[in-house]
């Protein structure tokens, strides 16, 4: 059990590196910003799984802290964000 | 290979490429973002570095300066951009003033 | 294996592959409000599956609890992100897609 | 062992990767989610290194209060991307090469098995008056250190007051925000004084509480429930001196009866520690939200006539 839940860990974690893809393509900052989305859900689903090991229960913590400020930074994007309108693409 | 030396590898690859980083940005908010990529690079040598203990368990000291090397860089981190906001004001007005462009300084 | 065992690892690896959905979808879909859906919605239930996993293995009811209350929280940034974000999108002009 | 391995080797691989690419971008907003992709990727190296208490501080103060400052930095920062245009490489690459390798061969030149000062600390825990080595380390051994770090704080606080930054300017919020930082705001709360609780037995303490609720306030000032810290008002000031206080305080006792400073006695170090965790909390708190500047409509005056005389002054 151990060894298929890190390797999911492991599965999510490269998905992440994918996702950064996205990051660099743009194309409006939105567009970026987004993909902390993607950060946020899949640290919490890794820190979970390696907290499901013998002893390791204190990572739950971390992982509640990811969940609690998960979109911080895309609040902060949104209520503050470059103000420069763009026409319809 | 044992965990603290890939860790400590890392370490070493992030602090340069982030230092270099830091040194060629031609933007100040750029900069900040290299510097504190470093920092956290420090940090990683450390807190790998405590983890050569023979038990499993690691050495509290090194993480304890991690802890509050963390909090601290976040002050500067936000001292400095409150003086670089102050800074892309002021060179923006000057610019307005005598028509030259903000960045010739910067660059 | 025990019971629980089986359903923990497919409710697992149910839960990787819509993480795998959500990242081909803000890879590929084509404008910022779909992407939306990719992100905030996909991936959150691959983590509810994740936490059901883990709540069939938790070794007490709090730890459940936890990881209930993990998803919850996760589940409202989401949400909220989702609206945020849209509305930030639409108020810059940016138009939804209609088809190619 | 293999999984493990395979995942350790990722979030290495990745750790220097992204601060590359950071380095590279040329899209300021590119650089800032790299960025926070980065904080979040050595909070997961700190959970696999066993250090869960540098996570933790990692979790709030990285994907909560830097990700927002720095992106607040998108409001007002020089966006022209003319001007980081990309140059030659290769120069910078090979430099960056040669660094790395007189890092690599200082850090992987240390004795290897060592035990560091984990013998020191565990012989010694049972004076410390808390059963978790990290918080007995920052309050108890090294006081001076954590002592005079908050001072450190402190004058950043006032300093970034003294900038007197403008506010920033926020788009009307929504009945949806309010909503949100008013179901977050107690939860932060809680999850504080939790963390503050478990510091002595488990990873946890003043400055993960701290650090917690100063996310909760930085949400709800970015939803405009809560106005930024106001530094001028006094009360506000005498909470902010609250950790430096404790220290003092419960380290002057023994000091007058001829004890080292901050020496605290086996029998009341349990509490002694409890009463100078809770004063940091309060510091450590106040100082971190007041770093996020205020968030709300535009100011009256922002021209530069007034922005210059108030700069003068």
């Amino acid at each position: 059990m151990h060894q298929l839940r890190t390797g999911v860990a492991t599965f999510l974690l490269a998905n992440v590196l994918v996702g950064l893809v996205r990051i660099a393509r743009g194309p409006t900052p939105a567009d970026r910003i987004l993909v902390t989305q993607l950060f946020g859900t899949s640290a919490v689903a890794v820190l979970l799984l390696l907290a499901a090991d013998q002893g390791a229960s204190s990572i739950r913590d971390v992982a509640l802290i990811f969940a609690l400020f998960g979109g911080v930074s895309l609040l902060a994007f949104v209520r503050l964000g470059p103000r420069v309108r763009r026409g319809g693409r | 290979m044992s965990q603290w030396i890939l860790y400590a590898a890392s370490a070493a690859a992030t602090v340069a490429i982030a230092g270099v980083g830091a040194f060629v940005a031609v933007e100040p908010v750029r900069r900040l973002l290299s510097i504190n990529i470093a920092y956290s690079g420090v940090f990683m040598a450390f807190v790998a570095l405590a983890r050569r203990t023979t038990s499993g368990e690691a050495d509290p000291v090194p993480h304890a300066l991690v802890l509050t090397g963390i909090v601290v860089s976040v002050s500067s981190t936000a001292l400095a951009l409150s003086l670089t906001r102050r800074l892309v004001r002021a060179t923006e007005r000057s610019g307005r003033d005598s028509s030259s462009s903000p960045d010739e300084r910067e660059a | 294996m025990t019971v629980s065992g089986v359903f923990s690892a497919g409710f697992l690896l149910a839960g990787a592959f819509f993480f795998l959905a959500g990242t081909v979808g803000i890879l590929r879909f084509p404008d910022i409000f779909t992407r939306l859906h990719a992100v905030t919605k996909a991936d959150n239930l691959g983590l509810g599956l994740v936490t059901v996993s883990l709540m069939l293995e938790a070794p007490s009811y709090a730890a459940a609890l936890d990881l209930a209350i993990v998803w919850l929280l996760v589940l409202l940034w989401s949400s909220v992100a989702a609206q945020l974000v849209a509305r930030d999108a639409l108020d810059r002009g940016e138009v939804p897609w209609r088809g190619a | 062992m293999t999984f493990d391995w395979l995942l350790d080797a990722t979030v290495a691989a990745a750790l220097p990767l992204v601060a590359w690419t950071v380095a590279r971008s040329v899209a300021l907003s590119r650089a800032i989610v790299l960025f926070i992709a980065f904080g979040l990727l050595s909070a997961l190296a700190w959970t696999r290194l066993g250090a869960i208490d540098v996570a933790l501080v990692e979790a709030s103060v990285g994907a909560g209060l830097s990700g927002a400052l720095v992106m607040s930095a998108l409001s007002w920062a020089n966006l022209d991307e003319a001007t980081v245009a990309r140059r030659s490489v290769i120069a910078r690459a090979f430099v960056a090469a040669a660094i790395a390798l007189c890092l690599g061969a200082v850090l992987l030149g240390v004795p290897d098995p060592s035990e560091g000062l984990l013998g020191d600390v565990s012989a010694n825990l049972g004076d410390a008056g808390v059963h978790q080595p990290i918080t007995a380390v920052l309050m108890s051994y090294r006081g001076y250190d954590t002592l005079f770090e908050l001072v450190v704080l402190i004058s950043a606080a006032l300093t970034i007051g003294a900038a007197k930054s403008a506010r920033l300017e926020a788009r009307p919020g929504s009945d949806l925000l309010r909503a949100l930082a008013d179901a977050l705001l107690p939860l932060c709360i809680v999850l504080s004084a939790y963390f503050l609780w478990r510091g002595s037995n488990a990873p946890g303490g003043a400055f993960q509480g701290g650090a917690v609720l100063a996310g909760g306030v930085l949400v709800s000032t970015l939803a405009e429930r809560l106005r930024r810290p106001r530094l001028t008002v006094w009360w506000i000031r005498a909470a902010l001196v609250l950790g430096p206080a404790s220290f003092l305080l419960v380290g002057m006792p023994r000091f007058v009866e001829g004890a080292p400073f901050l020496e605290y006695g086996p029998q009341s170090a349990s509490r002694a520690i409890f009463a100078i965790e809770l004063g940091s909390l309060v510091t450590i708190a106040l100082v971190l939200a007041s770093f996020f500047p205020g968030v709300g409509p535009l100011e009256t005056a922002p021209d530069a006539s007034s922005e210059r005389t108030r700069g003068h002054r």
